[in-house]
């Protein structure tokens, strides 16, 4: 890994970044593609993917080349331009949200006073995506997703944020390398002692922002056959794919750096703890969504709005009178 | 009230949790699936299969089915799919002239010497068209002669449905021919 | 396609526009099916929607429609055997017992006791199977994916028993008139006690995994409460009944074979919802066991098809009806003879069909979410309703 | 248990369940179909299913009943002649019966009065023809068909019916 600190030019650096961001992200959706599908399959006491390399690890490439290939249809009916904005926007921000995370003590994109928020701002872009997505297809499927995509969206904005407010009051700082250099390298050291709450808070609000199961209800396939993505085909459907799994990992590395402690662990700190912090996170994403079934909708808000919301709440009071005292 | 109700919500978290053990433990256990290709059933995991319809041969002869060629296989078939023809072929048996002493008699007297003609009746065609076989049974259980039994032909795929109607005196000749291969290379 | 004139809407093919929608305009037309994952095969159900809250619904039939009351009439009697595991691909032997019975009944044939112990032991083990499926498919509209693949797996083993002596996995074609086709063995005897011990801490991880998770309790208490009156002015049977609390089943209530001599429950559940109706089919799975250990000690040696079993029945003239009962409910078979070879009239019939004919009441009013879970919840196979 | 169906098992309203299935059964005038259907929905009976076959006579429409507690499938025969294919519909009263006359409908082409939406159910809505009628050639008596209900016939008895249901009330209530 280079040093990203050492180049000199601020653009050069933010351009070799983006490179770096994209290969990650598109090398990501492959692992993760995989991964899923191994966990799935052996979950479910079957091998999973098998036939495509050893033990079927080309698969997933084989499954990209497939997407790639696809002929990509524009449903009668539908608005062409927003149709095939939708998932671009979706997967743009994702990129974006890669920027200020600290993979490790130096390698980072751009080291700005507010990386938290703007990881917030991007990725909430997401639900304009889905909703334009439901809407522009001229399906009743697609639609009744995205309505669902956006109240369950806003409802789950509001906890997220309120989980991470007792980070900021305890560390004092928005930017995610300073948050990081707060944890200690040992697990007591890290955030997730003193805010275990915030912590299952942020990780359930998490999947709900990600539509994973058992929150996954604006793709919900058992009820709206696959919800807001029903008419996409090729990479139109495979760019929500990857933008799912990148925010997937934004999620997870958020969950990490500012709970877990980053890259910071025991004997030696380095990008390699927060790779592994990440992909055990990604990993127990993956082991709910094979156990759980699907909650209902009003459910899903009542969770929101009357448990969450309200836990909080107190969490930060509780926090800010610590903090205070 | 608020106990009852901060009770429900343990109880369901612990239930959540003990869901998650469930599939963690399964996560560690073995795959049950047979890789197809690699692995295969085992023969005895096939006791009573049944696959498609075969004939079976005669104990002194392999090339020649059991069947009497009466049909009723055809009859019972609920989808039509057996196709049996036969032809009643007199056996030839010699003639046996009449005495020496009549031959010059201007009387044809040779088909009275000559014992009735002894028929037996030979299999031309055994057609099975497997496309629309229900795999009942019927056939099997009613065949008075015993001549049809289920092939273990479990792993039957083909791309064209044409595969699929057999000649089932062919497949007894080669099966027979088979027989006789490993028969010779046994006694070798 | 809007005929201003008449103002009616002429989109849609012959059912829509059967199902004109009610004057308003926060409504919307919704086609479920017939290729909707959760409609199990070919059902189509057209809803009138208010934002998720379905206001009408009807189902639509016919998709994988037969005849097979048709094909009863122009086929033999014996012919007609294996259009019966087709009826209902789940519970394929019950439909066998159905038909074989019904022409027993007809022809005044005696059945070996042998063989109704071995139709007792394959029944059931084929009501169990069709529950797994039902549970793991049941889990499958709820979004839970694993289950039915557990489900599969002790399916699997069940399949491979029945395969042993039916020669079939799937659509069993077993019973013949007056017994059964192939009389079983020791080793279908001890697969079979192997399998009744090794799925009951099955059962138990099943509870664990499924029923006492939150998630899906939630999902399903309260859900689609199906009132008494309701179930009998549409003629439910099965779990949907028993799962209201009404102890009714066709094996205690008519019984038929040797169902007298076992001792088994009729678990009912009161809370009329889609959990009781959840919970009836768990237990029954449960109760079926039972049955199965039971046949298994007390089956007398014998033969396993009676000896004045006919190749080609030609039942007397005259009328019957044979009831199962079959794992989604009461299945009738109804024959008419005239004295030849070939049934005069066939009816069948089928217990989907009068549960999904509930539907449309119970559905009034509820989410999408839980249209979803009750239609799983009444255990629908499509081919039985359509025949 | 020797069954044969001589003229001995089918006696008009009482018939062995061993031999048929059926506890009891009842032909009935078209016209009162409504009024005793009406009066078994008041004991409780559920709707099995409704049948119909085709006979030299005309339709012969059967309405199985139940019921939960007793045993007791009753069936309600009526005849509905070639030339007026047309029953009043019971869903009025059953529901459940709506499925079950549309299904006549599509088989038969009977016809039933007051039926909400008699649309086709399992047969494509384009379809002509009525794919159960059967061919001159096939058809039989309805004597042929159910020995010993010979003298019911031509002459339904609904006062049959109507004892019964007096019995059934007595006893139940």
């Amino acid at each position: 890994m280079i040093d990203l600190s050492t180049i000199p030019s601020p653009l050069v650096q933010i351009v070799i970044g983006l490179i770096g961001v994209l290969a990650f992200v598109g090398l990501n959706g492959l692992v993760c593609v995989y991964l899923e599908r191994k966990v799935a399959g052996h979950i479910q006491r079957r091998p999973g993917p098998f036939e495509v390399g050893p033990h079927g690890i080309l698969q997933p490439l084989a499954d990209a080349v497939k997407l790639v290939a696809k002929q990509m249809i524009t449903p009668k009916g539908a608005d062409p331009i927003l149709y095939w904005a939708a998932p671009l926007i979706s997967f743009a921000p994702a990129i974006a949200c890669f920027l200020p995370l600290p993979f490790g003590p130096k390698l980072q994109n751009v080291s700005i006073n507010v990386g938290l928020i703007l990881i917030l701002a991007f990725s909430s872009l997401n639900v304009l995506a889905l909703c334009l997505a439901g809407w522009s297809s001229q399906n009743k499927w697609s639609l009744l997703g995205a309505a669902r995509d956006i109240a369950q969206s806003v409802a789950y904005e509001i906890p997220l944020l309120l989980s991470l407010l007792p980070i900021i009051l305890l560390t004092g700082s928005l930017n995610l390398a300073e948050i990081t250099q707060t944890q200690g390298p040992w697990p007591w050291q890290w955030l997730v002692v003193k805010q275990p709450l915030a912590f299952i808070i942020f990780f359930v609000c998490v999947f709900a922002e990600t539509n994973r199961a058992p929150f996954d209800l604006p793709e919900a396939e058992s009820e709206l056959t696959a919800g807001f993505h029903t008419e996409y085909s090729g990479m139109g459907f495979g760019l929500f794919f990857l933008a799912e799994y990148s925010y997937m990992v934004v999620g997870c590395a958020l969950a990490s750096i500012l709970f877990l402690g980053g890259y910071q662990g025991p004997v030696a700190s380095g990008w390699w703890w927060f790779l592994l912090k990440v992909y055990a996170l990604l990993l127990v994403m993956m082991w709910v969504r094979w156990t759980y079934p699907r909650v209902r909708f009003d459910q899903l808000l009542n969770l929101a709005w009357k448990w969450f919301i309200p836990l909080s709440l107190l969490n930060i009071l509780i926090t800010a009178l610590v903090v205070k005292l | 009230m608020i106990g009852s109700k901060l009770k429900e919500t343990f109880d369901g978290v612990v239930s959540l949790l003990i869901g998650l053990k469930i599939t963690f433990k399964n996560f560690l256990k073995p795959n049950l699936t047979v890789h197809y290709p690699r692995k295969t059933v085992k023969p005895e995991e096939l006791t009573g299969y049944r696959g498609h319809i075969e004939l079976v041969p005669k104990p002194e002869n392999p090339f020649v089915p059991r069947c009497i060629g009466c049909g009723l296989c055809r009859d019972i078939c609920p989808s039509g799919c057996i196709e049996v023809r036969s032809k009643r072929i007199a056996e030839e048996k010699e003639i046996h002239t009449p005495h020496f002493g009549l031959q010059d008699t201007p009387l044809d007297l040779t088909r009275k010497v000559a014992p009735p003609q002894k028929t037996k009746i030979e299999i031309v065609s055994f057609e099975l068209n497997y496309n629309y076989c229900s795999l009942c049974g019927l056939c099997v259980q009613n065949c008075p002669a015993g001549s049809l039994r289920f092939s273990k032909d479990i792993y039957l795929a083909s791309f064209s449905s044409r595969d699929f109607e057999f000649d089932l005196l062919k497949r007894l000749e080669k099966q027979a021919q088979a027989r006789l291969k490993e028969e010779e290379e046994w006694t070798k | 396609m809007f005929d201003l004139e008449l103002g009616l809407d002429l989109s849609g093919d012959f059912y829509t526009r059967h199902f004109q929608p009610t004057p308003s305009e926060d409504t919307l037309i919704l086609n479920m099916g017939p290729q909707h994952p959760s409609t199990h095969g070919v059902l189509r159900v057209i809803l009138e929607i208010d934002g998720e809250y379905i206001l009408r619904a009807e189902p639509v039939l016919g998709y994988i429609h037969r005849m097979q009351e048709k094909m009863g009439e122009v086929k033999r009697y014996e012919q007609y055997l294996p259009n019966m595991g087709r009826v209902d691909y789940l519970h394929a032997l019950a439909w066998n017992w159905a038909y074989v019975g019904a022409v027993e009944r007809l022809m005044g044939l005696e059945v070996p006791k042998r063989a109704e112990y071995i139709r007792v032991i394959t029944c059931e083990l084929n009501r169990i199977n069709s529950h797994l499926l039902w549970w793991g498919a049941y889990l499958l509209d709820l979004g839970a994916f694993t289950p039915i693949m557990y489900a599969f797996q002790d399916r699997e083993i069940v399949m491979d028993i029945l395969q042993r002596v039916s020669g079939s996995r799937l659509t069993y074609c077993y019973y013949r008139f007056g017994g059964v086709s192939q009389d079983i063995d020791d080793i279908f005897i001890e697969k079979t006690k192997e399998f009744c011990a090794y799925l009951k801490p099955r059962l138990k991880m099943y509870k664990d995994l499924v029923t006492d998770n939150i998630i899906l309790r939630k999902r399903v208490e309260d859900i689609g409460i199906i009132e008494e009156e309701t179930l009998r002015k549409y003629g439910a049977t099965g779990p949907v009944l028993r799962g209201s609390g009404i102890k009714y089943d066709v094996r205690r209530k008519e019984p038929y074979s040797v169902y007298s001599e076992l001792d088994f429950e009729i678990p009912t559940a009161s809370s009329k919802d889609a959990l009781g109706r959840y919970l009836v089919r768990m237990q029954e799975i449960e109760e079926s066991l039972k049955i199965i250990e039971q046949a298994l000690e007390k089956i007398p040696p014998g033969p396993h098809i009676s000896p004045q079993a006919p190749r080609r029945p030609k039942p007397p003239r005259g009328e019957v009806y044979f009831a199962v009962e079959g794992a989604r409910g009461e299945i009738g078979v109804n024959l008419v003879s005239d004295g030849s070879a070939y049934p005069y009239r066939v009816k069948l019939r089928s217990p989907s069909f009068s549960n999904l004919s509930m539907f449309p009441e119970i559905a009034k009013g509820t989410l999408l979410a839980d249209a979803v879970s009750i239609l799983g919840s009444l255990d629908l196979v499509i081919p039985e309703i359509d025949r | 248990m020797s069954k044969q169906a001589d003229s001995s098992i089918c006696a008009y309203a009482y018939c062995s369940h061993e031999q048929t299935g059926y506890e009891k059964h009842f032909f009935i005038t078209p016209a009162s179909l409504l009024q005793h259907v009406q009066k078994l929905d008041e004991l409780g009976y559920f709707l099995e299913d409704i049948t119909c076959m085709q006979v030299k006579e005309g339709f012969l429409l059967t309405y199985h009943f139940n019921r939960w507690e007793k045993p007791g499938r009753l069936a309600l025969r009526v005849l509905v002649v070639e030339e007026d294919k047309t029953i009043d519909s019971i869903s009025s009263i059953y529901p459940g019966a709506l499925w079950h006359e549309r299904e006549c409908y599509d088989f038969f082409g009977i016809v039933f009065k007051n039926h909400p939406s008699l649309i086709p159910l399992l047969l494509p809505p384009e379809m002509e023809e009525r794919p159960l009628l059967k061919s001159s050639e096939k058809l039989r008596d309805l004597y042929e068909l159910l020995p010993g209900c010979e003298q019911v016939l031509h002459a339904p008895r609904d006062e049959e019916f109507g004892q019964f249901i007096k019995e059934c009330s007595q006893k139940g209530k």
